[in-house]
């Protein structure tokens, strides 16, 4: 294999370097289990309540059916070459016994069948509350557009407030309303604990809602196959108070102050002089590109490559010398920046917070 | 051998008879073809009216009446040429079967000279 | 035998001529293929490959497929004399004739018993629950509602005041899932309950039952339905399911018993004759 | 009906065609007879033996796919290395693994269970197979082609279900979707083929007193297996055709930036996908149907009920596809009526599973070989079973869905399910097929390490599923919970590759060294145990005539036939 090093500091790095990270970013607790049995928002608790009874009607057929199995494996196996002189009786079939245990799993199916049919109308068709937050989410080929409706908008009507990229904000216990697109290929949105999955589709719309009852940073994946870098096309959902949620929308719909250190007017001149603005999008300039995320706020966010690093000097560095690298198959070509204009440009993209 | 010698119960003597093999495989395969084709027929059915630029279909095709006519009409030679195998009558198949044959080439010829036109 | 297989002589036996126009045309047409994705000459070479391949085939099968005549394999090469001694069947249980059975369990009641009763029970069930519904929460619809909760999420969120009004998929509902589930449980209670110790009929099905399925449906209500969960009286519950146990148990075990026909034929049960003539033993 | 085959040896008159130079068993000989025999019964086992190559080429691959997923951030295999692999993998293990291994036990032993000489169209079955055989070459030349070896040529990557529009032009260039929609299509071909011809078979050529109610159950669920080629193949075929139509000639069916619909090529691949689900579990059923009363020395329990329960499987299976669709965003209503269908499912699936167990029930088992994985499958199959109603409920679903509870789902179906049968069956009648029994100890080494080994890898996915691991990932990072089920799971391939490879040994060594079997080693009821092992060209030198389901226990039985009962 020859890269078990490379690995091993890798696990570690990823380990280490998370955790604090988190930390010095989000005072939400990190939720990165997730684990559907340990729901924390409504649409998820309904799930997981039909999904206990389901496990438990299948238990206890599992219980019965592996005893009976076990009862005539051990009951009826043959004693050896003097048993097996005399043939059994020849029971043919029981009419009875059939039907019986024909009723019975009907029985059992109308029951599952009432449960399913009502938990799939109250999820699917719950009623936006008046005060909801409405989100957009777009999946491109490996990164999650997000936009945030503008207050004041009427339901219906769509006017963007801001963007950002692979990591949602919500507060918490109220409902967000999630709209799903889809740029190019089938995504499809996961995070386990707040709901099942949603499809993202290019050319239709799709709907999906959370309401969390608990703060805390909440990990997602892209859930349908994408393509070549579908297991890093991570979300991350940072359900926050009110008041902090507040805040943070406030601080993303202002551009970031413009760099005042050297090195980072410097970048941002590497920045523009280079294609980067083709693709991104940094609030404030001239930058308007739509292809690649939005990078208004990117010191802000916990990782970088929708998940596949943590958001720090090192992995930027990385990053702008050739995405590739970290990311093999990213959309985003190698920029051949030298070292200066490498370590320029990460120093300008740390002042957009 | 065995099976002959065993005791036959009462009313087995009836004539054994099965459907013939030749209707048979033929009702399978006009199965997988209607298969086939309902497929053809939903896409066609979901697609109508939702392109997105002209020229619409309605403004660039004619109905190819040729074209149609042989499709439908080789169904026909085929069953007189099969009337003639039955009978054992080789001469009458060749010719039949022969006609059905470049009926069958003409639909086909046309389709694909369709398709040209259309795509270039 | 001869005379019903005509591929058959008296020592050898037609069988189709081995050939190797199939794989040709096989070949010829996976070339077609692989010419999409590498050049469109490969392609031109199968369907040439093909045709050849198909043109031979056709000269096997036109005007009558080929057979060749192959030999029977040398005596001593055939299959053995299957041994007739066989071995003994066990008997059923002492005292019993025979030793094949198609099993019964005591009386056969007919399915319509099953069915009338379901329905009969459904009623006297309706009529309980809708008497509490009436005389405890002062609404006839409330129970009807409440049923119609399991499936429907329009009512399972609704209010109180909404629960005690009249909703017309609440009844289609509820009628359904009431009628379903108790045909059902009286079609079990026909196979079922002559399996269960004799004499003891109808504490089974009107008193053990009812309470086994009231304890499951308790214990799992919270899941089932949260709203259920909520209003449910369990007195009045199992009164009512006690009360169809009853109802259902009575008019099944007052059904006369009929004879089985599990022993008849699929084509006869089916209601059609298949080629061969019935022979009832 | 007097007969004197016996005294007319010397007569033999020798008018097979002789091909001169080429003695009985020289090598140029039998591969001349491989290809130009039309005989069902080599055709069989070419088809189960590519079917069995096939299968470790794939095999593999998962091999492989579980190495690069031991630990978190592996790099063992690159992103694009890897999503080939799996979907060469799920391809190679449906298409030209569990459909050729299935039609190749129907090959061999449908015209012999009812008593016929060969198949209805023998060339067509020789086409069938050829199709199947050289698409399989097709799909894995996908390597070789393209930027070749270097770069692990331009083979498929778009999971074996191939969802638009990631097959479009804009996001599969070169030609690996190509790879995977030809090869598909040319084994269609091959499949609908063999489907037609076993039908027909099925239909007319049954031998004198085998009626529909009297036909082993083996033959009946081939004959609903094959309906259900027929009617599923097809939709995709002509969605593939579509597909086809969209990358060579600028059409947009499933492009979606140009009008296209990608839900439409889902409902479309789900109305076949599904049904070939029951294609590929119904013929487990039907060697569960065979071997089960044999070695319980019982006759099927509720023979009439186990036909309805296929029919009705079948039929309901061509109504659930979209159940594979529950978080595509389809109304609550279609949800709920797709999560109804798939529940129904359950029913006659049950009955399946309890009257195996009736039959089981009183009798004498035998725990020989094909028994041990027969009562496996029962266990695994339930586990499948019940899992597979999780997933019914839609809600349920939506967290379940491309989770690796899904993939743990699957493989309890299709190995625990049907691959478990086909080593039932192989174990079964080989004897028949050779004329020599597979070794006992080197089939217990493969039982045991297999189940063992399939047990770990599998079952521990149900869990990282329910920890949110969703599939195709080819790399996680550490900390979500899911190392340590990844590492498990990976252990216990290693105890399948080794019960495959005792397998495999056994196969060859039994070959030369096997006890001798004799006609009727298993003393079994159906008619292909009437005939010599291995059975001779034309089957039977005289067509038999039955009376009852087990003609055989009416010859060792003659004071006591079963037609006298049923």
């Amino acid at each position: 294999m020859g890269t078990g090093k490379l690995r091993l500091s890798k696990t570690l790095a990823a380990l280490a370097l998370m955790a604090p990270l988190a930390a010095a970013q989000a005072d939400e607790p990190l939720r990165p289990i997730a684990n559907m049995f340990d729901p924390l928002s409504k649409p998820a608790e309904m799930i997981h309540d039909s999904a206990i009874i389901t496990l438990i009607i299948c238990t206890v057929i599992f219980l019965i059916v592996t005893g009976m199995l076990v009862y005539v494996c051990v009951k009826f196996r043959s004693r050896g070459a003097i048993d097996e002189r005399k043939e059994p009786p020849q029971i043919y079939g029981s009419s009875q016994i059939e039907l019986a245990w024909t009723i019975i799993p009907i029985i059992i199916t109308v029951v599952l069948i009432l449960i399913t049919t009502r938990t799939i109308g109250e999820i699917q068709d719950h009623a936006v509350p008046a005060n909801a937050v409405h989100i957009r989410v777009i999946g491109h080929q490996w990164w999650w557009e997000i936009h945030y409706q503008k207050p004041g908008a009427k339901p219906g009507e769509w006017i963007t407030d801001f963007t950002t990229a692979n990591e949602i904000h919500v507060p918490v216990n109220v409902h967000t309303e999630i709209t799903l697109e889809s740029a190019d290929v089938l995504h499809s949105f996961w995070v386990a604990q707040l709901n099942g999955k949603t499809d993202l589709i290019p050319g239709l719309k799709n709907h999906t809602w959370i309401e969390p009852r608990t703060t805390g940073v909440f990990f997602g994946n892209c859930a349908e196959y994408c393509g070549t870098q579908h297991a890093n096309m991570q979300l991350k959902v940072f359900v926050q108070t009110p008041g902090d949620f507040a805040a943070w929308k406030i601080a993303q719909a202002t551009p970031a102050p413009a760099p005042a250190a050297a090195e980072a007017i410097a970048g941002k001149q590497v920045f523009f002089a280079n294609s980067c603005v083709n693709c991104h999008k940094v609030d404030g300039t001239t930058a308007i590109g739509v292809f690649g995320p939005d990078l208004s706020r990117l010191a802000t966010r916990m990782t970088i490559g929708a998940g596949v690093a943590a958001n720090n000097q090192e992995n930027l560095r990385a990053w702008m010398r050739d995405p590739s690298h970290l990311k093999p198959g990213v959309l985003m070509p190698n920029m051949q920046l030298t070292e200066t204009e490498v370590d320029q440009v990460v120093a300008f993209l740390q002042t957009l917070k | 051998m065995e099976f002959i010698n065993q005791p036959v119960p009462e009313g087995e003597e009836a004539p054994w008879r099965l459907p013939s093999t030749r209707k048979a495989g033929m009702i399978c395969l006009i199965l997988t073809e209607s298969a086939l084709f309902s497929i053809f027929v939903v896409a066609f059915v979901f697609y109508m009216g939702k392109s997105l630029n002209p020229p619409y279909p309605s403004q660039i095709m004619e109905p190819p009446w040729l074209a149609s006519a042989s499709l439908i009409g080789s169904s026909f030679t085929i069953m007189i040429a099969e009337w003639f195998l039955k009978r054992n009558r080789t001469f009458g198949f060749n010719i039949w079967w022969i006609i059905t044959v470049l009926m069958g080439a003409y639909f086909l010829g046309f389709t694909a000279y369709e398709w040209h036109d259309l795509i270039y | 035998m001869s005379q019903d297989d005509p591929h058959a002589h008296n020592d050898a036996v037609d069988l189709p001529t081995p050939t190797a126009w199939p794989i040709i045309t096989a070949f010829g047409l996976t070339l077609v293929f692989f010419g999409l994705v590498t050049n469109l000459f490969v392609s031109l070479i199968g369907s040439l490959c093909a045709l050849v391949g198909a043109i031979g085939w056709f000269t096997d099968v036109f005007p009558h497929p080929k057979h060749e005549t192959v030999p029977y394999v040398p005596v001593d090469e055939r299959v053995k004399e299957i041994c007739r001694e066989g071995r003994e069947v066990t008997h059923l249980n002492p005292g019993e004739e025979g030793h094949r059975e198609h099993v019964v369990f005591g009386a056969v009641h007919p399915y319509s018993a099953g069915v009338m009763g379901g329905l009969a029970g459904a009623v006297v069930m309706a009529i309980v629950a809708c008497a509490w519904g009436l005389l405890a929460q002062g609404s006839i619809w409330l129970p009807i509602n409440l049923l119609a909760a399991v499936g429907d999420p329009g009512l399972a969120n609704a209010s109180m005041e909404v629960m005690k009004q009249f909703s017309f998929v609440g009844l289609i509902v509820a009628v359904i899932v009431h009628l379903t589930t108790s045909v059902l449980v009286g079609l079990l209670y026909t196979v079922l309950l002559p399996m269960l110790p004799a004499k003891r009929e109808w504490i089974w099905g009107g008193i053990v039952t009812p309470i086994i399925w009231s304890a499951l449906i308790w214990s799992t209500i919270r899941f089932i339905s949260p709203t259920l969960a909520e209003h449910v009286n369990w007195m009045a519950f199992v009164a009512s399911q006690i009360v169809f146990g009853l109802v259902c148990g009575f008019i099944v075990y007052r059904s006369t018993n009929v004879a089985t026909q599990q022993t008849w034929s699929v084509s006869r049960r089916l209601g059609v004759e298949a080629q061969r003539p019935n022979k009832k033993s | 009906m007097a007969h004197g085959p016996t005294t007319a040896s010397e007569e033999y008159i020798e008018v097979a065609p002789s091909r001169p130079g080429q003695e009985k068993g020289s090598f140029t000989r039998i591969i001349q007879e491989l290809v130009f025999t039309v005989d069902h019964k080599k055709l069989g086992l070419m088809y189960i033996g590519s079917g069995l190559f096939f299968f470790v080429i794939a095999g593999l691959m998962a091999t492989l796919i579980r190495i690069q997923l031991a630990i978190p951030n592996n790099h063992f295999l690159e992103p694009d290395v890897f999503n080939r692999f799996f979907t060469m993998h799920g391809t190679a293990m449906v298409f030209i693994v569990g459909m050729p291994i299935i039609f190749g036990f129907a090959n061999y032993l449908v015209p012999i269970m009812i008593g016929a000489r060969d198949m209805a169209y023998p060339r067509m079955n020789a086409f069938g197979f050829w199709m199947f055989f050289f698409s399989g070459f097709l799909l894995y030349a996908s390597y070789f082609a393209g930027p070749g070896l270097y770069n692990a040529g331009s083979a498929p990557d778009v999971g074996w279900f191939a969802y638009s529009p990631l097959t479009s032009r804009a996001f599969s260039r070169g030609h690996s979707s190509d790879y995977w929609t030809l090869a598909l299509f040319s084994g269609g071909i091959g499949s609908i083929a063999t489907a037609i011809n076993l039908i027909v078979t099925t239909v007319s050529l049954r031998c004198k007193g085998m009626t529909l109610g009297r036909m082993p159950l083996f033959v009946w669920t081939f004959l609903v297996v094959a309906f259900l080629v027929i009617i599923a193949m097809p939709p995709l075929a002509a969605c593939q055709i579509m597909l086809l139509l969209d990358r060579y000639l600028g059409a947009a069916f499933f492009d979606t930036q140009n009008g296209g619909s990608a839900i439409l090529w889902q409902h479309f691949f789900w109305i076949f996908g599904h049904p070939e689900v029951y294609i590929l579990i119904l013929p487990g059923f039907a060697i569960m149907n065979e071997i089960v009363p044999v070695f319980s020395r019982k006759p099927i329990f509720g023979y009439p009920i186990m036909v309805a329960a296929n029919l009705m499987i079948a039929f309901i299976s061509l109504g659930v596809w979209a159940h594979h669709m529950f978080t595509v965003g389809m109304s609550s209503v279609g949800n709920a009526f797709f999560a109804i269908t798939t529940m129904l499912v359950a029913v006659p699936t049950g009955i399946k599973i309890f009257n195996w167990l009736g039959t089981m029930h009183g009798g004498k088992i035998r725990m020989e070989l094909p028994m041990l994985f027969c009562i496996m499958f029962l266990f695994q199959f339930l586990i499948a079973g019940l899992t597979g109603i999780m997933l019914a409920v839609a809600p349920f679903d939506w967290q379940l869905s491309d989770s690796y509870f899904v993939v743990a789902h699957f493989h309890y179906v299709l190995i625990g399910g049907l691959l478990f049968t086909i080593f039932a069956g192989i174990y079964y009648w080989y004897p028949k097929a050779f004329g020599r029994m597979l070794d006992n100890k080197l089939g217990h080494l493969h039982f045991w390490l297999f189940t063992i080994g399939f047990h770990v890898t599998f079952f521990p996915q149900h869990i990282s599923g329910f920890l949110g691991m969703p599939r195709r990932y080819y790399t996680y990072d550490a900390g979500r919970g899911w190392d340590l089920w990844n590492m498990i799971s990976t252990i216990g391939v290693i105890f399948q590759a080794a019960g495959i490879f005792f397998f495999v040994l056994n196969l060859i060594w039994s070959y030369w060294k096997g006890r001798k079997a004799g006609d009727d080693p298993w003393d079994a009821w159906t008619l292909e145990w009437a005939t010599t092992s291995p059975p001779p060209d034309y089957n039977f030198e005289h067509l038999p005539v039955v009376h009852s389901r087990r003609p055989l226990w009416d010859l060792k039985h003659p004071d006591d036939p079963d037609w006298k009962y049923e």
